[in-house]
């Protein structure tokens, strides 16, 4: 276990923001749970007894008649206001003066930093890159990440839980806004960051960061596995496999959604649903490329003369 | 490197800790005694001090004074011997004795009266001296011809002055210790001699009968140093007690 | 103190104008043994209430007592308050609900826009000085240093806020109707924010800046149809200097046309645009009825199908 | 339903936020705190050092102005400042009483004054409102009335009260106004009359005071004292060295912007007393990091030279200049500054950065390592792997030279060709004048072409040129045939420092397959030729020459503690091991005699058939270098340094034999290696020298025109770390730890021991390269031919370091180029010049620095006779005629039959030997001591007036006396005498010396060549002149000029009938009969000082 090369990296001043998000992720995450599972024992509550259903005032905080319903913004929200930013002002500060800015030698063309890498927030696109050709990682796929986060308010027809923390009301929505969050966002940026290394190699925490380390490693195209060879056959086979990953998946994602989620698909016109089913199934697509990739070191599923996936 | 020591204080808690800290600030705390601080000179009692005395004798055959040829100068008309290595009967003269070792910090004042070096018969008069640094030199020529004193030192400065005959007496001095500081007069290359300087006033030349004697030494261990111009040094330690008047010979090996 | 004003006068007639004065100012001094006591008194009295005084009243429209329509008018005639609703929920206050990121960002956002000012006045974007001048901050500038790390820390901690907020809005379901254009204008301030701080990455001309914007800027190289890497680019006759990538970077390469647009685009190109998509979204919260909750419990049970 | 409880009151509203502001506003009051003191304190520690500074300080000026008051009295003791005293006591007192009475009526002066002015100003005031009033006023008939009004005005009578209490009545304006002017102009006077009387007092005052500090070693008591007082008065503040502010002509605008704040902890730099660390350290303790912080530069010296305020301190230092936040930022020793300070031991780098062009950057103490690691760097052959700007610059511009000579070619070509052309055209014209025009068109490129020609013929000159200043490090290994035992060389190949510890040759690390395959290879590539047959001379006299005649100040002798001799050439010891006794004749006879000639253009050596072909004679040598095949200039010289001592043949066959004996074992006892000659290992054999790049110290056959295989090295000091390959090394210099070295000979190299602190920096990889060079192949499997060929150079530690500080200061310069040292005057020619000096070992020999050691200084022959040390060239410049010095260097034995002796010294054993210098190196040598000494270039030679007889009789009666025995030890030329000579003739000062310089020799020989035998106090200053100082004879009654001056004539004008005279009028002769065995002089050991 090298610490200290641990300890490097852990303590160099850009990274310090991943190590703060982490926990934060982590105390909202269980704050909001938290909220979702106490509205969630109040519905439940409310479903089986129509009766308290109709008087309650309906939150899992307590209430009484004689209480306001609203209250004034000065000073009831305001002192909140003002108490976060004094809160925030006092951590920048503290930040600040504990915490200098990195400052690296001057821009040198002619030596590349190794590795060289993007500012934290990118670092998911750039892991990315390994995976998949740069204009796919670089340009498609922030394109879908904007369009999708974009969409999400005309394709989710399910009128419950707006305005309070649920997770039984829409566990597809959160389910898989969490799977775009957590793992396919804030984990790829932790494997940017922490794992990834001189020549992007994967190094384990605690693995020294060694610039001569050589990997062997030999990544196939698909297609070569299977033995094909002429260009026409490559891109036919490629369009096959992940046209039948589209179709397989869809069908399966469809038998899932058709069943646990039948009043969405109800209530879902075909354009919401195909738009939906297509965004998911890029999601799922992204993971299992990667652990192709990783795991069975297949560098191409398609491969046309002008793109490849 | 700030980065980490920035880390490690990275946490509101560690505010308050560095406010405190703030008054300490960083100090050597080591502590070293200095070198001890030089002894005062302590002035030699007259009534305690002890001597030395000793003859120096040749072991073997004196070798053979070298005859000089000094037919290059007319005016030059003294012995046609060299002088390296004097002796008679056993009996080794230029050899200088001193106290090398033994006197601490002592410091000595410098004699007033002057030292003489005389040039006649195309030879330096005496072969071997001694002085006490800073001690005044007088150099004269009594000879005929133009003598010029040059002295090839390792410590001091050198220089090199023309002497006519019958001119003023030259007046030089030496400041730092050096022993057997060759003399030479670049127009009779065998002219040579070797002046001894000391810090302190403890020495003394050995004569023909090889004879020498050192007085007024206050009581202490001392290493006295015999040095010959070609047979090299002999050191020799001794004990001197209050109004100890001790004798040291020396061999020297040819 | 009373001033004797005795005019030189050698004219008989005006003796009895003399002692008229005389009598007057005594009069005078008389009357401000009283006066003076008792105005000092009334002025005591009114510097008590320092919320009478003309000052105070012409700046603060309304009294601060606890009213509920002062408390009202406390905020709706209030330009910096007035985002607010006189009235809000009762437990919008609570800060487990909104996290209050929302408000963080907003004030990171302001905390940024102060101390990016600052910076402004002792940089340069040129390749000669941008270096230099990062270096002057910090060894030279009084509270330099603590400036360029406020900036610096700060733009991370938005950028965190943004995301967190993000994360807020969708787990309330509060993208849901009517609320489906504020997101989409969240989703453009996100991307705005993370340009934002991408693009004041190059500014101190380092190798850190300098190669994670070579980094960032390759991808567009591989721009379909755009990029002379990405798809069908060379086709359609992109080559390093017409491409999009060259469009981004004003050159081929990130050089001193590089951080002039950077620059350029941090400092007032997104900042402006940013500010009227937040602009936006703050008007839009409050035209979409104020937050989304904390809502009253819908039930499955009660959700009346749409008819289609 | 929630479990807990309602509350009676609504939470929402009626809880209260007052702790946690309370708590949230303390913390945020206390961060700002934070903030401020962070700002204030935190960074700037500088504060603290200035803190302690001003305690130390003062406590260490507390001491010195004791001590320096002691001094002071001792001094004040001085007969002659008493003397300045008194006078001074005198003139203050004799003008005492007149200043006391001037003083009197200024005060009462002042006093009038005051009184009147108050009147005047008053008056004043409305005469001039009025004038002002009467200038503008626009009717006249009013202007007439107001003029009317003022004279009136200025007509009143006005009263004044004056000091002594009574009134003064002044009649009206102009009288008031004169007697102010009076009153004025009478202080004026009585100030001035003042400052007169007290001048020559305070002249005096300073006459003392300048005399105390004259005499002072240190500073005087009062200026302690005001150092003092600046001392307690200090405010903690930068201190900063603004550069361009002080320094606009050095740095441009653009530039690199230099403020260096390094003196605000470093507080002691310039002060004008020496602090050392001890001193600044608190009483009793060890000297802290304060303490370090607070010395005085070590050298002042070169402070005068590069004024911090003008140059800043990072230009030479590097480091952060302008961080002040901690010792690590201001030093910049932290990952992202590309500068750090150089370390304690290699901070002569910072030399290097500006003066790369120089060879030799030395001032008093500062430059010598930074000039060693220079001069190693081309003597260890570093250059023959690694290109350096500067260094053997001989093959590229042998090349750009080629390449001018074609393209000039080419345009004689053109223009031949395009004059035909114009003059066919010109045939063909049709009109005369169109004709006339295109042939003069036509001649105009003949003339061109005639120029061009003569251009090529210069070109061909410095081709020329080139070729001979070209030189390899190691030997010609063409020869090896004629010259090596064969089987010595793969047992030499092995480990060269196991047969010669200290051979430039490194250690390669060959295995025995490759050690038996380049052997074979160069034996089978070498030369087949045989050389003439040499009779066995006598080796006893061959010892004597080879020890006197100065072979010893290049070469040594010896091993271990018996080691005695120069560095610069091989130690031969055992050279009789392994060398040929034929070759050896020929080389001690002269080096530079080459078995064939080598053509460049052809590439290879041309023999006797190539000759003969041509129908010419097989000669070549300096004279005629012409390839028979093609013109080219031939290499006709083998490429070393060893010069020519021009001895006999004889006296080269003695040495030769004498050299042969020198042996630990028998040659014949070497293992037999009759491999050597298996042709069927030639090929792999070459493949092995072109991978260890052997020609680029050597010449070998066949690969003359190999390249360089190291990498530049130019600005290798500047390579980011991240381009310095550690390999598997990276974290064990990252973090430390244990030295990755093993063998206890190469860790035995390490400047700084076997490594403790992290080592992952440019010094560290040198360093450690340095010590052993392949040691980034530690742990790596690699084939042979991938391993690192760096070999093993076999250097000391302080080689080591002097090598690392010259690397660390070899920079891509981040500093404004006006920074760099290039000049363009004389300097430029001492620049240049000491390249040549240091190629060819002057130093080894002659003194070209004060205090510098030649290697025969330290030999135990000179020991006692250091008049027969080659002279100090302290003042060549100044001394010696730049025409004659030329012709000096080219022939050292100033003539061309008579060589086999010194030219000037012929008394002296050790010789000036032959370099054959190049056209091009004799001129850079000469303006190279022209420039040392200061002498403008060209020289004047000053006109030498003729004596008159009388003068003449004069001076040869002076020249002659008993007093003043010039010739006594000046040669004359008479074999008999010159035995006993230690200084050059007389006869050879015409030409040879500037008269002013003999003139100032005279005076005082030990100021220009410390240690001469020419002894000083020969004349004294009398009335003016310069006047011999023994008796002078009686001819001399009444000359009222320089005697030296005189003596410098008669000298210049000395013929040798007039030598011979004034010899025997000495009684020389009869001393010369006396010893006619001095007949065979300038041989050997004429010159016996008995001992």
């Amino acid at each position: 276990m090298d610490w200290k090369q641990l300890w490097e990296i852990l303590s160099a001043p850009d990274n310090v923001p991943i190590i703060a998000m982490i926990p934060l992720l982590a105390f909202y995450i269980y704050l909001a749970w938290k909220q979702a599972s106490a509205n969630d024992v109040l519905i439940a509550q409310l479903e089986t007894n129509p009766s308290l259903a109709k008087t309650h005032h309906r939150k899992a905080w307590p209430f009484q008649p004689g209480w306001a319903k609203e209250v004034h913004v000065w000073p009831f929200l305001l002192r909140v206001e003002f108490l976060a930013a004094i809160i925030v002002t006092i951590i920048l500060m503290v930040w600040s003066i504990t915490l200098n800015a990195p400052l690296e030698e001057p821009a040198n063309p002619n030596l590349t930093m190794n590795p060289a890498k993007a500012p934290w927030y990118f670092l998911g696109l750039q892991e990315m890159l390994v995976y998949f050709d740069p204009w796919i990682a670089g340009v498609v796929m922030p394109t879908l990440i904007i369009f999708g986060l974009m969409v999400i308010p005309y394709i989710d027809t399910n009128p419950l839980g707006a305005g309070y923390y649920t997770w039984k009301q829409r566990k597809f929505a959160i389910g898989t806004f969490l799977f775009g969050f957590i793992i396919l966002w804030v984990s790829m940026i932790f494997i940017g960051t922490f794992i990834r290394g001189p020549g992007w190699q994967w190094f384990w925490p605690g693995q020294t960061w060694d610039h001569n380390r050589l990997i062997y490693e030999v990544n196939r195209d698909l297609p070569d596995i299977f033995g094909i060879t002429s260009n026409l056959g490559k891109g036919i086979f490629g369009a096959v496999v992940v046209g039948g990953f589209f179709a397989i998946g869809g069908m399966f994602v469809h038998a899932f959604f058709r069943r646990h989620n039948a009043k969405d698909f109800k209530r879902m016109s075909l354009l919401q649903y195909s738009i939906m089913m297509t965004f998911f199934l890029t999601m799922l697509g992204l993971p299992i490329k990667m652990l192709l990739r990783l795991l069975f070191h297949i560098k191409y599923v398609w491969i046309t003369p002008w793109f490849n996936v | 490197m700030k980065t980490k020591t920035s880390m490690a204080v990275w946490s509101l808690a560690a505010l308050l800790g560095l406010v405190l800290l703030a008054g300490c600030g960083k100090k050597e705390t080591e502590e070293q005694p200095a070198a001890a601080p030089a002894a005062a000179a302590t002035p030699i009692d007259p009534a305690t001090a002890a001597s030395v005395s000793g003859t120096v004798k040749l072991d073997g055959e004196a070798p053979k004074a070298a005859k000089i040829d000094m037919s290059q100068d007319p005016a030059c008309k003294g012995t046609n011997t060299a002088e390296n290595v004097v002796a008679s009967g056993g009996h080794l003269a230029n050899v200088f004795v001193y106290v090398k070792e033994g006197l601490g910090n002592r410091t000595f004042d410098v004699p007033k009266e002057a030292i003489t070096l005389d040039q006649s018969g195309c030879k330096y008069h005496p072969h071997v001296m001694g002085v006490v640094a800073n001690q005044t030199i007088k150099i004269v020529n009594s000879d005929p011809t133009t003598h010029n004193i040059h002295p090839t030192p390792k410590d001091n400065r050198e220089w090199n002055e023309s002497q006519p005959p019958k001119a003023a007496a030259l007046e030089k001095t030496f400041a730092r210790e050096e022993i057997m500081l060759p003399v030479k007069c670049n127009q009779h290359p065998w002219m040579r001699m070797f002046v001894n300087v000391t810090k302190s006033p403890f020495f003394a030349v050995t004569g023909p009968d090889g004879k020498y004697e050192i007085k007024g030494l206050p009581p202490g261990e001392y290493t006295i140093a015999f040095v010959q111009e070609k047979l090299g040094e002999q050191d020799v330690k001794v004990t001197l007690a209050a109004k100890d008047a001790k004798t040291i010979d020396a061999t020297f090996k040819p | 103190m009373p001033e004797e004003k005795t005019p030189n006068g050698k004219n008989g007639k005006s003796a009895g104008l003399v002692e008229r004065l005389k009598a007057g100012v005594k009069e005078d001094l008389e009357s401000l043994k009283t006066d003076l006591p008792a105005k000092a008194k009334e002025q005591v009295e009114i510097l008590k209430k320092p919320t009478k005084t003309l000052v105070y009243t012409s700046i603060f429209r309304h009294k601060h007592d606890d009213t509920p329509r002062n408390r009202a008018l406390g905020v709706l005639s209030n330009v910096f308050l007035h985002l607010h609703p006189a009235k809000i929920n009762r437990d919008a206050v609570r800060y487990s609900y909104t996290w209050g990121m929302g408000g963080i960002t907003f004030y990171l956002f302001i905390v940024l826009t102060l101390t990016g000012v600052l910076l402004m006045f002792y940089y340069h974007p040129s390749k000669v000085q941008a270096f230099r001048d990062v270096l002057y901050l910090e060894h030279d500038v009084p509270f330099g240093k603590l400036l360029r790390n406020m900036h610096r820390w700060a733009a991370h901690l938005m950028v965190i806020a943004v995301e967190l907020h993000m994360f807020r809005v969708f787990l309330t379901g509060s993208y849901k109707k009517p609320r489906e254009f504020n997101w989409n204008v969240g989703v453009i301030l996100l991307v705005l924010t993370l340009l934002l701080s991408f693009t004041g990455y190059l500014l101190p001309d380092d190798q850190l800046g300098f190669w994670a914007v070579t980094v960032g800027t390759n991808m567009a190289r591989a721009t379909p149809l755009l990029g002379h890497e990405g798809p069908f680019g060379a086709q359609l006759g992109m080559t390093p200097y017409n491409d999009v990538r060259f469009g981004l970077l004003g050159g081929s390469i990130v050089d001193a046309n590089a951080l002039l647009r950077s620059y350029i685009w941090h400092c007032i190109g997104i900042p402006i645009i940013a500010s009227i998509f937040m602009i936006l979204h703050f008007w839009r919260v409050r035209k979409d009825g104020g937050i989304s909750g904390p809502a009253p419990v819908v039930l499955d049970s009660e959700v009346k199908e749409a008819k289609k | 339903m929630p479990e807990k409880p309602i509350p009676e009151n609504d939470p929402v509203v009626s809880k209260s936020l007052a702790p946690h502001y309370v708590i949230s506003m303390v913390i945020l009051m206390a961060t700002l705190f934070w903030a401020l003191w962070d700002e204030d304190f935190g960074q700037r520690p500088w504060k603290a050092f200035q803190h302690e500074w001003k305690d130390r300080y003062s406590t260490f000026l507390k001491t010195a102005r004791s001590q320096s008051g002691d001094a002071q009295k001792e001094v004040e003791g001085s007969a002659d400042y008493q003397k300045l005293k008194q006078d001074y006591e005198r003139a203050s007192q004799s003008a005492a009483p007149r200043i006391k009475e001037i003083n009197e009526k200024l005060r009462d002066l002042s006093a009038q004054i005051l009184a009147v002015q108050n009147v005047f100003t008053d008056r004043r005031a409305y005469v001039s409102a009025s004038t002002y009033d009467i200038e503008t006023e626009t009717s006249p008939s009013a202007k007439e009335r107001k003029r009317r009004n003022l004279e009136e005005y200025k007509k009143e009578s006005t009263t004044a009260e004056m000091p002594d209490g009574k009134k003064k009545t002044f009649k009206d304006y102009d009288e008031l106004e004169k007697t102010y002017n009076d009153l004025k102009n009478e202080r004026t006077e009585l100030s001035a009359e003042l400052g007169e009387i007290i001048k020559p007092g305070n002249e005096k005052k300073e006459l003392m005071d300048a005399y105390l500090t004259d005499h002072m070693v240190n500073l005087t008591p009062s200026q302690l004292t005001g150092l003092q007082n600046k001392t307690e008065a200090w405010t903690p503040k930068i201190v900063q060295i603004n550069v361009n502010e002080h320094n606009a002509d050095i740095v441009r605008e653009d530039s690199s912007n230099i403020v260096d704040r390094c003196e605000s902890c470093h507080m002691g730099i310039r002060e004008p007393v020496k602090l050392t660390a001890v001193s600044m350290s608190l009483k009793g303790k060890k000297p802290d990091e304060y303490a370090r912080a607070f010395t005085s530069h070590p050298e002042p010296e070169l402070l005068k030279i590069h004024d911090p305020d003008k140059f800043g301190c990072t230009p030479c230092h590097q480091g952060n200049g302008r961080a002040t936040t901690s010792v690590e930022k201001a030093h910049g020793n932290y990952e992202h500054w590309l500068w750090p300070v150089f370390p304690r031991g290699n901070f002569e780098a910072g030399c290097q950065i500006c003066h790369s062009a120089d060879m030799v950057v030395v001032t008093n103490d500062v430059g010598w390592v930074v000039s060693e690691g220079k001069d190693l760097f081309r003597q260890r052959g570093c250059v023959g792997c690694h290109r350096f700007e500067g260094y053997d610059k001989e093959p590229e511009d042998l090349l750009s030279v080629a390449q001018q000579i074609k393209q000039l070619d080419q345009e004689k070509k053109d223009n031949f060709k395009q004059a035909g052309d114009l003059m066919k055209q010109a045939d063909k014209a049709e009109s005369n004048e169109e004709a006339n025009h295109l042939n003069d068109r036509a001649v105009a490129l003949k003339v061109t072409n005639s120029k061009l020609d003569l251009r090529i013929v210069q070109l061909d000159r410095s081709t020329k040129s080139l070729l001979e200043d070209m030189k390899k490090v190691g030997p010609n290994l063409k020869d090896i045939r004629l010259k090596l035992n064969k089987n010595w060389i793969p047992v030499w190949l092995k480990k060269p420092s196991d047969f010669r510890a200290t051979t430039k040759m490194p250690n390669f690390r060959l295995n025995d397959d490759q050690i038996k395959a380049i052997s074979a290879f160069i034996w089978q590539s070498a030369l087949t030729d045989s050389l003439p047959k040499h009779k066995p001379g006598n080796a006893a006299h061959g010892k004597e020459l080879f020890e006197s005649r100065g072979c010893l100040a290049c070469h040594s002798i010896g091993e271990g503690d018996q080691l005695q001799g120069g560095t610069f050439a091989a130690n031969l010891t055992r050279v009789g091991e392994k060398a040929n006794y034929d070759y050896l004749v020929r080389w001690v006879h002269n080096a530079r005699e080459r078995t064939r000639p080598y053509c460049p253009l052809e590439k290879k050596d041309i023999g006797p058939e190539d000759y003969k072909k041509k129908g010419l004679p097989y000669v070549f040598d300096l004279e005629h270098s012409r390839c028979p095949n093609d013109g080219h200039e031939l290499q006709v010289q083998n490429m070393t340094v060893m010069p020519s001592l021009r001895l006999s043949p004889q006296d080269a066959e003695d040495v030769a034999s004498y050299l042969i004996t020198l042996k630990k074992q028998e040659p014949s006892s070497y293992p037999d290696a009759s491999f050597i000659d298996d042709p069927n290992l030639k090929e792999e054999g070459k493949k092995w020298v072109r991978h260890f790049g052997c020609a680029g110290c050597h010449e070998i056959s066949g690969l003359e025109e190999e390249g360089r295989i190291g990498t530049e090295l130019t600005i290798e000091g500047s390579k980011p770390i991240e381009r310095l390959d550690f390999a598997l090394l990276t974290e064990v210099a990252q973090r430390g730890g244990s030295e990755p070295i093993t063998d206890p000979d190469d860790v035995a190299r390490l400047p700084e021991g076997p490594a403790k602190q992290p080592w992952y920096d440019q010094k560290g990889f040198f360093e450690h390269k340095l010590a052993e060079p392949n040691i980034w192949d530690k742990g790596k499997d690699k084939p042979e031919t991938e391993k690192l060929r760096m070999p093993n150079l076999h250097l000391t530690k302080d080689q080591i370091r002097a090598l690392t500080t010259f690397l660390l200061g070899s920079q891509e310069n981040p500093l404004p180029p006006n920074y760099q040292y290039r000049p363009l005057d004389y300097r430029r020619d001492i620049q240049e010049g000491w390249w040549v000096v240091k190629k060819y070992n002057c130093m080894g020999c002659h003194q070209l620095i004060p205090g510098q050691k030649t290697s025969l200084m330290a030999m135990a022959r000179y020991k006692d006779a250091q008049e027969q040390l080659p002279p100090k060239l302290l003042t060549e410049g100044a001394r010696v005629d730049p025409e004659w010095l030329q012709r000096f260097l080219k022939n050292p034995s100033l003539s061309t039959t008579d060589t086999n002796r010194n030219g000037v010294r012929s008394y002296l054993q050790v010789r000036m030997p032959t370099f054959s210098f190049s056209e091009n190196e004799l001129g850079k040598l000469v303006r190279f001591f022209q420039a040392l000494a200061r002498q403008p270039f060209p020289y004047i030679p000053e006109e030498v007036p003729i004596l008159t007889a009388k003068e003449t009789e004069m001076a040869r009666s002076l020249f002659s006396s008993t007093a003043a025995p010039c010739l006594k030890c000046h040669a004359t030329g008479d074999p008999a005498h010159d035995r006993f000579a230690t200084a050059p003739n007389f006869l050879q000062a015409r030409g040879r010396l500037k008269p002013d310089w003999m003139e100032r020799w005279m005076l005082d020989p030990q100021a220009i060549a410390p240690g001469t035998s020419m002894p000083s106090g020969l004349f004294k200053r009398e009335n003016n002149h310069w006047v011999f100082s023994g008796p002078t004879p009686a001819s001399f009654q009444g000359y009222d000029k320089d005697h030296t001056k005189l003596l410098v004539d008669y000298i210049l004008q000395l013929t040798p009938e007039e030598q011979r005279r004034v010899g025997a009028a000495m009684g020389r002769s009869s001393a010369a009969s006396g010893s006619s065995s001095g007949a065979k002089s300038s041989g050997s050991g004429g010159r016996g000082a008995p001992e």
